[in-house]
């Protein structure tokens, strides 16, 4: 079909994005990440390019605000290994007291026996092996490592544990080190959780239906493992990922419709980093900054929780005075006035509004009234 | 967030420094309020690590737990902690007045009550956390714990509790409550760093605000630059005086900043209705300290069914009364349902103070005002209304249009055939009318909590805290 | 939950076993898609229990659907002695006092001793020390559980009638504290009560005699993915004419399409406007006008019957949009309501401000999937939306990233999935 | 000397200040640097304020017994595969240890190496069990002396091991603090501790009650469990074992091959 060469050069023109910069791997975070702003023209381009995002910023001068403490990294892996310790003997408590496993279900296999760049032919081999229902189906694949197609690159995803033989299902189970008190956990740590999840779910259906198997053999449900309370004893729930499922096959689909946002991009353009031998970014930052800002990027406060290049945004939000500062509600209720000298104008009356603008004008000039009157 | 917010903080914005949203104080301020700033350990739940706190601006406490890793010492912290929370919450409870109350025994309530004050609502979240970590445990028993500890996690659990309890002020976040008096020229997500929001309102912005370097976080979460490059090596030191001093550089700049936050509050004049929701939080905080007395079982862990629907009426009640008493306290806020057409301000164009209504007996007093006024008005003939200029007073929306509105008096006005002495408005006065009115019905009762119907599980074991809780270790 | 496959099953079967598992559980749920015949089986399950001589109670949540009930039911039983309990302000409208077996009290002396005795819930919260073997709670979905807890200690046994489709109960206060809980307050009185009781039959009200064939497979596969229903009419039993010619306006274009098909949708070119958008506001206001000035006839089963205003409904999501089109000079017959408050009520003609027209991003409010549904399902013979260009790219573009809280099931339709394949149909019908 | 202190402290500041720039941009180099300054700074501060008195936890007592014989103890006392947190735990809980698992990860390197040099010039060798394809696996310490049966692990083994384990734990708790093990003065609860950990993980084991759980009791559960599994795991280390015998060398029967030949036959089907 056509698409295909369509996909063909789109991923040419995306290399061309990209330039001497080494293709950024996606993992699962980055993936699920995919949905935090969607409608970022510049995001989906570096992303599509895989840039790192997160080397751009630094470059740029605007390094990203995220960092994770020694602590909670140490913490992580203390927990983890928790879980995993003698054979997975907790996860097998859980999965027996969680989802009824039976006591004859404990064969444990460790992917990661085999060298690393085995780990994924492996991985398929027991998956295989286990969906075929052949003799000796294991329990638990410690360490798997799956593969997923975004943009024409395989990205590789490493699920912390897969499950298998809850009721002939597999179960991704994803084990996080915050804390599960009184059976509830911080939101938006469990969402972040369920969208990685799912990223791994998506994959190992696909990797069942390559292998002719039934992808609804992996359940939707996955094993989320906290620490429970203020003790550091593991406790398991069921999280169903359905709506995350959706979310990211919806984004994987935009992933492989860039093409519409290429097209309006002039032939010269490119976000290559210039990196020298070791790896140092060499562009001229001003250079690179000016490529950034002829793509549209969709600032929103939200963005400096989500994005690596949120601060670049955010500056290039107040040096057009951009009212995306304020936030997507304030943004909102501005209606059409995307500047805030205009808003401010309208409301001082010291502008005339423009076709359309009548109302939100009439509104403002309202609010300023009233706030004068009170004001004074 | 309305237009009105909206177009103060885009002023802000152009301004560059934060402006008015209130212009009067809708949160009650204490003679002497506790500031706490606890930090906790990244990658834990509710592991202290350090608290600064007092409430005298000069002479603050700071404890730390001088060796994180070690659980026992976070236990002794707690009872450190307890050591200056529990005086200064019990310093309340000597001076009460009595308090009738129609079809129920007078009561005993505290003259004054605690105030305790913390950067954020991480910093809240925080709180209860840890009363939620130290409430079960016991002095005696297989994991004893010093006497003080579980009373702190009573307390710590209510005030936590009460912190989502609208119009409350028993515990502030500072961040929440300049927020609720100052527009700022950021996202209100950036609004809840405490550095960042003080630059706006005091100085201007500024980016040092997000430096770590400049600027540590307000806690409870520690920066991980200083996690990585001083609190590690620190730790590993293993000398209490160099974990002591690297968290004191983190909670310090904060401290500075809390009294700062404490200071601008105190400067605004306090809205009327202020008096009276602390009067509601002295009272509660009176009634929680009977429950200690009374020897009552820690919190649950988490409310039964009758408990749950019985604080969400609580709350709901609450939440409406606050929205209209800071609108009737506060032009600024009324502004708001002005600019909705739920409310409108005008001068007294002209005055009928001995209309009537109906014939003979039924015939009734109702003085009409005329008002005219810029505001669009959204409201239907018959709305019930009420003003801010004369609470007691209801009136009705009889017609409206060409900027022109007449409403009838219809209660408030005194008994007699003239309407009382000032209580029509003269002809000239400014008036503010809005359909906005604080006339809530209580809600009906529950059932006993042992009276829980199928619906609903039926009636609760009732909750015994066992050692389970006792004994959690602490990681 | 025994959910038992009915969407093959006639209504009759479904009222049958309904009635069959009533004495058998100690409470029966029945899901109604829009318009499938609540109320009827409402009052059928009435006089059945009546019939027992048992004394029923049944629960409402407004006024207007009390009035209602006690009017249905007088109507079709005369032979029933009805008491409706009122709060000391209401006035009962006329027609409750002319009805022979009715009779309207504040308190449960004053009302003799009927055989049924309805009123709201709220009103039932402040009855006590009386219980009744039987209850009937109508709209239970709207119905929060905390209004379900303060009354269920009235009844022994009770039906619970409802649309899950509808918009959730919510609150003023943020209630995540209790988020997870089987009791959480905030939860519908459906769910709290089959999350206690997972084992009451739940039975579900395959046909649709509001929506006409034009509607129903568009709503049910929207908001309905799981379940499903289907019209009681097939296409041709329902016809909307315009009298009079148009005049080749997009109004009158819009108003041609939704009498040939049943559905139109009114795009005005693609701005990002204030909520109160004058133009849109103007559109809906003018094909209200139109649809007066060209004498729409519809015809059904029930016969042909012009379409007064009293027949016509338009529907906004915020209560400024409705001050504002109300402002915009309609007749006062014409019901012009937000999504909320037009929840259980039926028109000939809808029509409907798309809540997302003119937004720049989409809220949790906006993209809430019970709002499109009561709006896009309020209708007997067409719906006309009006919206500016550009939803689907909002939608595109909206991010993702809702909180999870544990232990709470997930709900769907997902409101995103509705939204999209809700404008997916409208498309096709777009002026 | 305050003046001194307040210097150090500015100097630290400052440092401190140049560090966490540096590591903001990812400039190692630089950060490096400042960070033995700061090292160095930090050090002169504490022995100004603590006096000489150099505190820190690596002040640890001599060590009587070498780690390598108390990972043998540890074991022994065992008397299966396992992990080296594990074997440290055993440490601690009966011989007063002072392993840490950290110092564990050169250990099997050593063992290797000296075996290489001198072939069983030691009574015993610290070795890796020996994976399904007979590479070393990972995280998982034998001792030479043991039977290639027990040095191998099929899919079952990692638990089977664990059981057999948690019976060694038990029944070493049950001889040793019959009654009460918290009183005991040598134990101070961490051997309770331990077998409460295991105890947890196997169905049957606790009686739910609070309490350290009871030694006997833990025991049978383990041994139930353990004859679920017994016969499959047994054939399979068995088949093992043989194919280890008749492919392996000396070395790496004990430290295991790596070995690629057994994934080709995989990806062949």
């Amino acid at each position: 079909m056509s698409g295909l060469k369509r996909e063909g050069d789109h991923v040419h023109r995306l290399e061309a994005l990209r330039g001497a910069t080494p293709q950024q791997p996606h993992d699962a975070r980055a993936i699920a990440a995919l949905a935090a702003n969607p409608g970022c023209t510049r995001r989906a381009l570096m992303d599509g390019a895989g840039i790192d995002k997160d080397a751009a910023a630094r470059h740029l001068g605007f390094p990203a605000p995220f960092g994770q403490s020694p602590f909670a990294i140490t913490r992580g892996n203390v927990f983890e290994a928790l879980v995993k310790a003698d054979g997975c003997a907790e996860l097998l408590r859980m999965l027996r007291e969680l989802l009824g496993l039976p006591v004859a279900e404990v064969s444990y296999h460790d992917v990661e026996n085999v060298g690393a760049h085995l780990r994924h032919a492996h991985t398929r081999a027991l998956i295989d092996r286990a969906a075929s229902e052949g003799r000796d189906a294991g329990t638990l694949y410690d360490h798997p490592l799956l593969s997923m197609e975004i943009a024409g690159h395989t990205a590789y995803l490493e699920p912390d544990v897969v499950a298998f033989q809850l009721g002939g299902r597999f179960h991704i189970v994803e084990i996080k080190s915050f804390a599960v008190i009184d059976g509830q956990a911080d939101p938006s740590a469990v969402a972040a959780a369920a969208r990685q999840a799912a990223v791994y779910v998506l994959a190992l259906r696909t990797l069942l239906e390559e292998l002719g198997h039934d992808p609804a053999k992996v359940s939707h449900d996955v094993v989320l493992v906290c620490p429970e309370n203020f003790a550091n004893r593991p406790v398991a729930t069921l999280v169903d990922v359905r709506r995350q499922l959706a979310v990211l096959r919806r984004q994987l689909t935009r992933m492989t419709t860039l093409d519409r946002l290429l097209e309006g991009l002039p032939d010269d353009l490119s976000f290559d980093l210039r990196p020298d031998d070791d790896g140092r970014p060499t562009r001229p930052v001003a250079e690179l900054a000016d490529a950034l800002h002829r793509t549209t990027a969709r600032y929103a406060p939200d963005c400096l929780s989500a994005c690596d290049l949120c601060f670049f945004c955010r500056d290039e939000a107040r040096q057009e005075g951009a009212s995306d500062l304020l936030g997507r509600q304030v943004r909102d209720e501005l209606g059409g006035v995307a500047s805030v000298a205009e808003a401010l104008g309208l409301a001082d009356g010291t502008r005339d509004p423009a076709e359309g603008q009548e109302e939100i004008a009439r509104l403002l000039r309202n609010a300023e009234r009233l706030r004068r009157e009170c004001l004074t | 967030m309305s237009l009105l917010t909206s177009l103060a903080r885009l002023r802000a914005l152009d301004e560059g420094i934060a402006q008015p949203v209130a212009t009067v104080r809708h949160c009650h301020l204490s003679d002497r309020p506790m500031v706490f700033i606890p930090l906790k350990l990244s990658g834990e739940s509710a592991a202290p690590l350090a608290a600064m706190l007092g409430t005298d601006r000069d002479r603050p406490r700071l404890l730390v737990v001088t060796q994180p890793r070690n659980r026992d010492l976070r236990f002794a912290w707690a009872a450190e902690l307890a050591g200056v929370l529990l005086p200064y919450v019990e310093s309340f409870l000597n001076d009460t007045e009595t308090v009738e109350r129609r079809n129920a025994d007078p009561y005993e309530r505290a003259l004054d009550a605690p105030q305790i004050v913390v950067p954020n609502l991480t910093g809240v979240a925080f709180t209860r956390l840890l009363g939620r970590s130290t409430r079960f445990r016991r002095s005696d028993g297989p994991y004893p714990v010093p006497e003080a500890v579980p009373l702190l996690g009573r307390w710590l659990t209510y005030l936590g509790e009460r912190a989502a309890y609208p119009g409350s002020s028993l515990v502030l976040a500072a961040t929440e409550e300049l927020g609720r008096h100052w527009a700022s020229g950021q996202s209100s997500l950036e609004d809840a760093n405490l550095a960042a929001l003080l630059g706006w309102i005091t100085t201007g912005p500024g980016d040092e605000a997000e430096d770590p370097l400049i600027w540590p976080p307000a806690g409870p979460a520690t920066d991980p630059g200083f996690d990585a490059e001083v609190l590690a090596p620190a730790i590993e030191s293993g000398s209490a005086e160099r974990i002591t001093e690297a968290l004191r550089t983190q909670v310090e700049p904060t401290w500075r900043l809390m009294w700062q936050a404490v200071d601008l509050l105190a400067a605004l004049p306090a809205g009327p209705s202020v008096t009276q929701r602390w009067e509601q939080d002295r009272g509660s905080f009176s009634g929680m300290a009977v429950h200690l007395a009374e020897g009552a079982p820690p919190q649950p862990r988490r409310d039964g069914a009758v408990t749950a629907a019985a604080k969400l009426a609580r709350m709901e009640r609450a939440q409406a009364a606050y929205d209209v008493q800071r609108a009737y306290d506060d032009p600024l806020v009324m502004a708001e349902y002005r600019l909705t057409g739920e409310a409108f301000a005008g001068e007294v164009a002209e005055t009928v103070p001995d209309h009537t209504e109906g014939e003979g007996r039924s015939r009734k007093l109702r003085p009409l005002v005329v008002i005219k006024t810029d505001d669009p008005v959204r409201l239907p003939p018959g709305t019930s209304l009420g003003t801010p200029q004369r609470r007691g007073q209801g009136a009705e929306l009889v017609e409206a249009g060409e900027g022109l509105v007449t409403v009838k008096i219809t209660k408030g006005m005194g008994r007699g055939k003239v309407a009382a002495p000032g209580a029509v408005p003269e002809v000239g006065e400014r008036v503010c009318y809005t359909s906005l009115t604080d006339d809530f019905q209580g809600s009906p009762a529950l059932p006993e909590a042992e009276a829980t119907p199928w619906t609903h599980g039926g009636p609760p074991h009732d909750y015994v805290p066992d050692d389970e809780d006792a004994q959690e270790e602490w990681s | 939950m025994t959910a038992s496959p009915e969407q093959a099953v006639g209504p009759e079967e479904v009222i049958r076993r309904v009635l069959a598992d009533l004495p058998r559980h100690r409470g029966v749920v029945v899901d109604s898609p829009p318009g499938a015949g609540k109320s009827t089986l409402v009052v059928r399950a009435a006089a059945h229990l009546a019939a027992t001589g048992e004394p029923l109670m049944i629960v409402a949540q407004t006024n207007e659907q009390v009035d209602d009930l006690v009017a249905r039911i007088c109507d079709k039983h005369p032979h029933l002695t009805v008491g409706r309990l009122s709060a000391s302000g209401y006035i009962p409208p006329l027609r409750m006092l002319e009805l022979p077996g009715a009779r309207v009290g504040t308190r449960i002396q004053d009302l003799g001793d009927p055989d049924i005795v309805i009123a709201t819930a709220d009103k039932w919260a402040w009855i006590g020390d009386r219980v009744w073997p039987w209850a009937i709670v109508d709209e239970a979905y709207q119905m929060r559980s905390d209004k379900l807890l303060r009354i269920a200690g009235l009844f022994e046994r009770a039906l619970f009638v409802g649309d899950p489709g509808q918009l959730d109960p919510f609150s003023i206060v943020d209630g995540d504290r209790w988020s997870g809980l089987s009791w959480d307050p905030l939860q519908s009185a459906v769910s709290v009560l089959l999350r206690h009781n997972p084992d009451l039959p739940v039975h579900r009200l395959p046909v649709s005699w509001r929506l006409p064939a034009s509607a129903a497979p568009v709503v049910s596969r929207a908001f309905y993915p799981f379940t499903g229903f289907r019209s009681g009419t097939e296409h041709g039993d329902r016809w909307l004419e315009l009298s009079t010619g148009g005049m080749g306006t997009v109004h009158d274009r819009a108003l041609e399409e939704a009498a040939r098909s049943g559905w139109a949708l009114l795009e005005l070119p693609n701005r990002h406007t204030v909520r109160t958008d004058g133009e849109a506001v103007q559109a809906v206001a003018l094909l209200a006008e139109r649809l007066l000035q060209r004498g729409a006839l519809a015809g059904s089963e029930q016969g042909e019957r012009p379409v007064t205003a009293d027949r016509i409904a338009v529907g906004a999501a915020h209560r400024d949009q409705v001050a504002a089109i109300r402002a915009a000079g309609l007749p006062p017959e014409i019901t012009v309501d937000t999504a909320n408050r037009l929840q259980g009520r039926e028109y000939d003609v809808t029509i409907v401000l798309h809540p997302l027209s003119g937004r720049r991003d989409a809220t949790a409010f906006h993209l809430e999937s019970g709002r499109l549904c009561v709006l896009a399902s309020r209708h007997r013979h067409a719906c006309v939306v009006v919206a500016r260009a550009g939803i689907a790219e909002l939608l595109d573009a909206h991010p993702s990233a809702e909180p999870v809280q544990l232990g709470v099931p997930v709900k769907f339709p997902d409101g995103w999935e509705a939204n999209q394949s809700v404008l997916e149909h409208l498309a096709r019908h777009r002026v | 000397m305050s003046d001194r202190l307040d210097d150090l402290e500015r100097r630290i500041d400052e440092l401190r200040a140049g560090v966490r720039k540096a590591m903001r941009v990812r400039d190692g180099a630089t950060a490096r640097v400042l960070r033995a300054e700061l090292r160095s700074a930090e050090r002169a501060w504490d022995a100004l304020v603590s006096g000489e008195r150099q505190p820190g936890p690596a002040a640890d007592q001599p060590r009587l017994v070498t780690v390598r014989e108390q990972v043998h103890q540890g074991l022994r006392l065992l008397g299966a595969t396992a992990q080296p947190r594990l074997v440290v735990a055993v440490g601690d809980a009966f011989f007063g240890g002072t392993v840490r698992s950290g110092q564990l990860t050169s250990l099997r390197r050593d063992e290797e190496r000296s075996f290489r040099s001198s072939p069983f010039g030691r009574p015993y060798y610290l070795c890796a069990a020996l994976t399904d394809r007979l590479s070393p696996a990972r995280g998982l310490l034998t001792l030479s002396t043991w039977p290639l049966e027990r040095r191998v692990v099929g899919p079952l083994s990692p638990r089977v091991d664990f059981l057999t384990c948690a019976i060694a734990v038990a029944e070493h708790c049950g001889e040793h603090f019959p009654e009460e093990p918290q009183e005991d003065e040598a134990d101070d609860g961490r051997a309770t501790r331990l077998l409460v950990r295991m105890a947890r993980n196997i169905p049957g084991a606790t009686d739910g009650a609070l309490g350290p759980p009871d030694p006997v009791r833990v025991v049978e559960a383990a041994r139930a469990e353990l004859r679920v599994h017994a016969d499959r795991d047994t054939r399979d280390r068995a088949e093992l074992a043989e194919r280890a015998a008749a492919q392996l060398g000396e070395v790496s029967r004990l430290f295991g091959a790596a070995t690629l030949s057994t994934i080709k036959k995989e990806n062949a089907k």
